[in-house]
């Protein structure tokens, strides 16, 4: 049979590990960077900086489109203690966040080597229920899922949840194929907060979601494509993830609309992790404190449009505003206004975090009450 | 050649072939089939607990997609036959000296990647592409109107990619008919129709098994076509599959699905070589 | 007995088969081939007709187009005096036996049998006595199960024989039907069709390029020649008098000579070559003393002697045997000649047992005045 | 009045085309074959699609400027380069163990043979999903590591059934007689094979291994379990289609597809009988 | 000319090739197939000798031992007097010629030709003299770089021929290497082997199941049935002397006759059957009055005339013609003898060019004394 290399007990690593993992490591003046799709300037100027400055070589690939499929596929490998050929990759919180924890697949980061981490990121982040003090992982950046539509094909606005039930948007109704990102939807459809919900809770958004799915509604689920179907005229109102929606605006002149639902959207983070057999660990760790430096944390926000997790960087973007003219002054002060970047208080009230699994047990169970809505 | 070496020859030349066919085709089938009965999960690993209800789970939950991939194989191989046959038929009789560049035109398309193809399909027929798009501009076809996602865009992509497979068995049936055997009909008072039906189609058939035997399985087994051509009402067991062990990580589900899957094709397929011969369809097969 | 034909031939009965003026142009890679030239042909019921000729000489273009499954380039095809010329094959009252049989591979001797007939959709009833009787006639009772791949060379043979008589065709139209079976069967198989023939009286044309087959069963030959034929005749008539230096090489061994007329004496022209040594020639046509002739002479009508002949009155020639082959039923000798040409020799081991002469000997070789064939006149 | 005129028209007997069976087939053939091509017609044009973003989705205009900057996205380059590594080792391999089953079974009655045939009939007609998830779970059950590695494995394991397959077919059509007259001309086993048998088999040899090569080239649904993070060709495609495929990809499959055609060419001219003169 | 046996044997030299007690059993479906049992036979230096025989009757395999691809299942096989029984092909000096030529597709004539003697390492220079003299021999100059396919039926037979023969060889064993060829090349190939095997004087094994060949080709013929060889000697001993009833009917045609002694006078004896019809046999060992004797008589030594025969020192029977069929250079005549057997007789159209008889003729066969051969005795 399969043998997983982890243990069942979440986290807390032993008190050595740290120091244990990081002894001996060398820097090779390369790191293999893996991240999603719509994450970063396509000419990578915060990277081509930090080559510039460290001399490190950075590879970056945007390769991960989903979090089940890039476990699956990098499982087989850490589990045989080889390389993924990935020394960083950018892994939301969720289920295969725990796995990866679990497992014992991700490097316990040294704090010391994270000067610029410590000296700038938001607080808040130190205490996350998936990564409490941040032993694996530190943030890329937060973001929301909520609701993106092509105002071309809808021309009333979309505000509610209920709209992505609506019968007059047969088959033009894209969701995620990601069980959390799904249920969530489904469940803050029927008024459930997923944070706090219990099995039944699921299974009565499973039904929910069936409805929208036998009625034919449901165009498909997707992963990071969806993007790419709302661009073709596939779908015209779909979950989103909120920064996706502006870039893509960005970047092929489309005049797509994001909106967090009435009824409220959802919040996660995604976040830099090292492999536990990356290559160039001193390398990665470098890069990743390098994003919390504040001019590279803004540049990074003012293009990304995602949650930024260093709070100096509104300042740093008002400056660049300040410095800049016209259409693009008019952009980076919207920027730096935007809730969608740096939420305040009040926006996050109208945010939902997602369900952490206590046990294998219960995630499993969520598994098999949503994963047959994306399949069967 | 010293006696035993004589006796011993066959055995060498077929020991590293056979020795690779038995480390990754038959020793993976037994340890799948072991996975499909254990318990556990991808974190703390797996141990066999003989764990039938895993093939229950996985028939009452997928049953919908196993019948359905099935459904499409067998929907995918009739028009298969019928869209092929004319195609082979017209070449093997009417082909001439172009006979080889007729099939090879016909495979000109495959040298291009099986994905690539299918993808390309999706960009001709995407909702509001070259082909709708312009359509749907003159206003000949309503604003919601779309062929990607049906069944029908599915099995399209599916006849598609499979139809050399049929053409070419059939071909070879077809090509090897005495062409005398079909005047001999003609002189023995058949018109062109009886010709057809009592000589050439009953001499096509293992051609026709053949290519059924060729274009059935991947058929029902295929996930690309629709992941891509498809939507949530055209999944197939493929994709089940693909995505229980590539997205899910749920081991033991997978192999119990692609073992469901394999003895319900496997069985069908050797049931049919049993009545053809194992020698005859390979012999196609090699075509 | 005779199964079809029920209202026998008078013999005054018009023809079964009638090519006026028939033929038939390929195009091969855009070059026109004149598979059969401007054949007229008349093929009474009842007969046996063999076409003989070299390969690619037309025999198969022809039959086909007798068959339909070629129209004509021009010229009018008649069956029983009928224009059938456009007519379709399905719908021609003659049957064909392929060289390779062509049998259907997926129906048993029984089912490839019942084909015609079920196609003109005769009676079940009808269709089981016409086969048995068919069946029997070709000796393949208790075969009708098998299929063709199960059967030998020769019975084969016979199944597509039966499958084209059962049907009681006009005329059975069959190309090198032999042709595949090796020389024991093939001898066989000769004296059985000449035995159906006979015994269904059914008009057969019969297309073969061996000789010893054509002089044997035929009532008439045909020898053709790129797409014309070149003589018609019973065998005898195309045996002892070809009409071209090509009939006398193809049919049997020929021994040709040239020579001139030196005289002309109460219908017999002398040629003359060495001392003591002359040809007699009957006169045909306008022969007259000066002419250049060919003369074929068939190697057993010549009588070798090591000594010199005794009369006068027979064609002489010497020469020096060089070879001496023993072929059971005769011996072929080969004498070079002085006149020129190497002679081949028949002597049938009849009462001596041995040889008239040995390599090295020299010889008289003597024959009759009317076994000269002066050819092509 | 045009009605009146027509019909004062002399009538003029209307030639009916009529569509016989070989005309309409003919017709229907060419109909098939365009639809065969159009995708890839469409993949070569968009190669030559002036598009700005990252997706090559709409028609904005002749450049040939992608093929110029056809190995700009190294990923994709790196991909391709694995995908013709993959499938020149295992032709190769899965060329000479297939001729060596092909060989056997064309030649010797052997014990055991029954199986194997059995063996290759199942890698044959097994669903390929089924091939690539049992390696998968094999891999992961010993704790090997997903990479180039695995996926030649693989492509051997389900080319060397073909290769046997096409090597026997001609093995089996060899007459016995030419190696028994090597034999009898002084020439040992050894010498046999090499000099006489292998040369002659060499056509389907090279013919299974053509086969072996296409069919790894092309191979999605095996390597997308068994490549763990090394990407091919196919699936470098298939993560690409998430955001859009760049249009190297089109230069590349039609560079590929321009391959594929050149070497049919090339063998079928090599191969035409020569005239006996 | 002679190429090989460069000290030539002298008559008293040990034979070529000896056989002795060699059987052969094969396995078929678990079945023991006797394809050659214990056969003993020797075959001298320089001969062409012919194994003939019916399909099936061993004669392939007999070959295959004394090449070396078959290992007897008893016996033992000497070439030039050694045993080879257990030693490969590639080390016997022998070689063959197989009936598809078995030419080596890849290489063109000249290499083909060479290979043997590149096997044995022969020096190049003498390998390209030594092609050179055999290409000639079999006339093949000019031919060297053809592949084999681009030749015609002839010409890759004398390919093969040449493979063979360039080695030297102590023996050529030749598995029927016309089967494959026509009628008329068939011919042509067979004077042509003829030519080459007195030219280079090697001892020729030669396969058929075509009499005619063996007749004309052998110096000697082993006649093989069911794996035993029924008779040994000259074609003429063998055709005129058929040992057993199987020799007489395979090799040509036999009118074979049972009868009873009547009587003995001066070695010959009488059989009477009806009226004034009686067979005259000379006696041969102990035949004795009373004992039931066959009588074999070949067809072309039988006189067939519609006079009853004036002499009596003669066999005669009586019959009625059933069959007249003309062949050419003889017309063959069936007669139903009232002696029991259909007789047939062959009259060679020597001068008369009408038939002797038709059918439903009364006629009177006759024929000397010597050409009644007891069968077996
Ligand atoms: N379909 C065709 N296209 C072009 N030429 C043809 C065709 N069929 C026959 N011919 C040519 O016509 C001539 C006569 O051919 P046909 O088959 O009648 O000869 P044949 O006397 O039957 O010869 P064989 O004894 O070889 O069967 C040949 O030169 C042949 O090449
Ligand atoms: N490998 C074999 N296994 C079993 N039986 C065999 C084998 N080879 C030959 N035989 C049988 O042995 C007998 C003699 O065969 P052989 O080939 O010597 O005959 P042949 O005289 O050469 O016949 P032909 O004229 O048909 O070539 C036949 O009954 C044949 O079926
Ligand atoms: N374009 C980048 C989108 C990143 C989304 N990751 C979050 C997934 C939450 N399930
Ligand atoms: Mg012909
Ligand atoms: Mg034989």
């Amino acid at each position: 049979g399969v043998k997983g290399t982890g243990t069942s007990a979440p986290s807390a690593p032993a008190a050595d590990a740290v120091a244990k993992y990081w002894a001996g490591k060398t820097s090779n003046g390369k790191v293999d960077f893996a991240n999603w799709p719509l994450y970063m300037d396509p000419k990578q100027p915060e990277l081509k900086k930090f080559t510039a400055a460290t001399g490190v070589q950075v590879k970056y690939q945007e390769v991960i489109q989903e979090m089940g499929p890039w476990f699956a596929k990098v499982q087989p490998q850490l589990a045989a203690g080889q390389s993924i050929g990935y020394d960083l990759m950018v892994i939301t919180n969720g289920v295969q966040f725990k796995q990866f924890v679990d497992s014992g697949f991700l490097a316990p980061l040294d704090h010391s080597k994270l000067p610029n981490y410590v000296a700038n990121a938001d607080k808040s982040y130190a205490q996350e229920a998936f990564d409490p003090g941040n032993v694996y992982t530190i943030p890329w950046t937060s973001g929301m899922t909520g609701i993106a539509y092509d105002p071309s094909k809808i021309t009333r606005p979309i505000t509610k949840l209920a709209d992505l039930w609506d019968p007059a948007f047969k088959g033009k109704v894209g969701m995620y194929s990601d069980t959390q990102e799904l249920g969530n939807f489904g469940m803050m459809a029927l008024g459930i907060d997923p944070a706090k919900s219990t099995p039944d809770d699921w299974k009565k958004a499973a039904a929910k979601l069936k409805e929208q799915k036998s009625a034919g509604i449901v165009r498909n689920y997707y992963d990071q494509s969806y993007v790419d179907a709302l661009g073709k005229g596939e779908v015209w109102i779909t979950q989103a993830w909120s920064g996706d929606i502006f870039q893509k605006n960005v970047s092929d002149g489309t005049n797509f609309k994001f909106v967090i639902p009435d009824e409220g959207g959802t919040i996660w983070t995604d976040n830099f992790a090292i492999p536990i057999t990356a290559q160039n660990p001193l390398d990665a760790i470098k890069l990743m404190d390098f994003f919390y430096e504040v001019e590279n944390a803004a540049t990074l926000a003012e293009y990304i449009n995602y949650v930024c997790p260093v709070p100096a960087a509104q300042e740093q973007i008002k400056k660049d505003a300040a410095k800049a003219s016209g259409d693009d002054k008019a952009a980076l002060e919207a920027v730096a206004a935007s809730p969608l970047v740096f939420p305040a208080q009040s926006d996050y009230a109208k945010l939902h975090y997602f369900r952490d699994f206590a046990t294998v047990a219960e995630q499993q169970e969520y598994q098999s009450i949503f994963e047959p809505i994306v399949l069967a | 050649m010293s006696w035993s070496r004589r006796v011993l020859a066959p055995y060498l030349l077929v020991l590293p072939g056979g020795l690779w066919l038995l480390l990754f085709f038959v020793i993976p089938m037994v340890t799948m089939l072991s996975l499909s009965l254990q318990q556990g999960d991808i974190v703390n690993g797996y141990v066999f607990t003989g764990h039938w209800q895993t093939y229950v789970d996985a028939i009452s939950n997928y049953r919908v997609q196993l019948v359905r991939s099935l459904i499409y194989g067998a929907i995918t191989t009739i028009l298969l036959i019928v869209i092929a046959f004319p195609v082979a038929y017209w070449i093997a009789f009417y082909g001439g000296r172009r006979k080889p560049t007729y099939l090879f035109l016909l495979l000109l398309p495959f040298f291009v990647s099986f994905v690539l193809r299918t993808i390309s399909w999706r960009q001709i027929l995407t909702d509001d592409g070259i082909l709708l798009g312009s359509l749907k501009q003159i206003h000949l076809l309503p604003d919601n109107f779309h062929i990607l996602g049906t069944p029908a865009a599915v099995i399209g992509g599916l006849v598609y990619n499979f139809l050399p497979f049929m053409v070419l068995p059939v071909y070879v049936a077809l090509e090897r008919i005495d062409p005398r055997v079909v005047e001999a009909a003609r002189d023995l008072y058949s018109n062109p129709a009886a010709a057809f039906t009592k000589v050439i189609l009953p001499l096509a058939l293992p051609g026709v098994f053949a290519g059924v035997l060729m274009t059935f399985v991947p058929a029902s087994s295929d996930y690309v076509n629709s992941a891509v051509l498809g939507s949530p009402e055209t999944t197939m067991i493929g994709q089940v599959i693909q995505s229980q062990f590539l997205v899910s990580s749920n081991y033991p589900m997978a192999s119990a699905l692609s073992f469901t899957l394999m003895a319900v094709l496997l069985f069908g397929v050797f049931s049919y070589a049993r009545v053809l011969g194992t020698e005859d369809v390979m012999k196609v097969a090699a075509r | 007995m005779s199964i079809v034909n029920e209202d026998p031939g008078d013999g005054t009965a018009q023809p079964a088969i009638e090519l006026a003026g028939v033929h038939k142009d390929y195009l091969s890679h855009g070059e026109k081939v004149q598979a059969v030239r401007r054949l007229d042909l008349t093929i009474g019921s009842g007969e046996f007709f063999s076409l003989l000729g070299p390969s690619g000489c037309g025999k198969t273009t022809t039959m086909r187009m007798i068959a339909g499954f070629e129209e004509p380039t021009g010229g009018t095809v008649f069956l029983d005096g009928q224009d059938v010329t456009r007519v379709s094959p399905n719908k021609r009252d003659v049957n064909m036996v392929f060289q390779s049989y062509a049998l259907f591979p997926h129906l048993n001797a029984y089912q490839n049998v019942c084909f015609g007939l079920e196609r003109k959709k005769v009676a079940k009833k009808e269709i089981q006595r016409r086969v048995g009787e068919i069946m029997e006639i070709v000796s393949l009772n208790g075969m009708e199960k098998r299929a063709p791949r199960e059967m030998s060379g020769g019975q084969q043979q016979r199944v597509a024989l039966a499958r084209a008589l059962v049907n009681r065709p006009r005329a059975l139209l069959l190309d090198e039907p032999l042709g595949a079976l090796d020389l024991k069967l093939r001898q066989q198989m000769q004296v059985e069709l000449k035995r159906i023939q006979r015994e269904v009286g059914i008009t057969f044309v019969y297309v073969t390029h061996d000789q010893g087959e054509a002089l044997t069963m035929s009532d008439r030959i045909a020898v053709m020649e790129s797409g014309r034929i070149d003589q018609l005749g019973s065998p005898r008539e195309i045996y002892e008098k070809p009409a071209t230096r090509f009939v006398a090489g193809f049919i049997g061994t020929s021994n040709l000579l040239d020579g001139s007329i030196d005289s002309i004496t109460e219908g017999v022209a002398t040629l003359s070559y060495g001392e003591g040594e002359r040809v007699l020639v009957p006169v045909v046509g306008a022969m007259k003393t000066g002419d250049t002739v060919e003369v074929s002479i068939r190697p057993e009508k010549i009588d070798l002697s090591q000594d010199a002949p005794a009369g006068t009155g027979d064609s002489v020639l010497t020469g020096v045997v060089t070879d001496v082959v023993y072929h059971g039923t005769s011996t072929n000798y080969t004498v070079k000649t002085s006149a020129g040409p190497d002679f081949v020799v028949f002597d049938q081991n009849a009462f001596s047992a041995e040889d008239l002469a040995g390599p090295g000997d020299r010889v008289f070789l003597t024959w009759n005045c009317q076994h000269s064939y002066p050819i092509g006149v | 009045m045009t009605q009146a005129v027509l019909e004062d028209a002399p009538v003029v007997k209307p030639r009916r085309s009529r569509l016989t069976g070989g005309r309409a087939l003919y017709i229907y053939t060419w109909v098939i074959m365009a639809w065969l091509i159009l995708p890839v017609l469409f993949m070569i044009a968009f190669g030559f699609n002036d598009t700005p973003g990252r997706y090559n989705q709409t028609w904005e205009g002749f450049t040939f400027k992608w093929y110029g900057r056809v190995f700009d996205l190294d990923e994709l380059t790196k991909a391709l380069v694995v995908s013709l590594g993959v499938a020149v080792v295992s032709s190769f391999v899965a060329g000479a163990l297939g001729t060596g089953i092909g060989y056997a079974l064309g030649r010797f009655r052997f014990r055991g043979s029954g199986t194997l045939n059995l063996i290759m009939f199942a890698t044959i007609s097994s669903p390929e999903l089924v091939m690539g998830t049992s390696l998968l779970t094999l891999f992961v059950s010993v704790g090997a590591g997903l990479g180039v590695v695995t996926i030649t494995i693989a492509h051997i394991m389900f080319s060397i059934s073909f290769v046997a397959i096409v090597v026997r077919a001609r093995v089996l059509t060899l007459d016995r007689s030419i190696e028994e007259a090597a034999a009898d001309l002084g020439a040992n086993a050894w010498t046999t094979f090499w000099r006489i048998t292998f040369p002659i088999i060499l056509p389907a040899v090279g013919a299974g291994m053509m086969l072996a090569f296409a069919l790894s080239l092309d191979d999605f649904v095996v390597t997308n379990f068994t490549a763990g993070t090394t990407t091919t060709f196919p699936l470098w495609i298939w993560g690409a289609t998430r955001v859009g495929l760049p249009p190297q990809v089109n230069v590349m499959g039609t560079l590929i597809f321009m391959a594929g055609v050149l070497l049919a060419v090339a063998s079928s001219i090599r191969s035409r009988p020569r005239k006996r003169s």
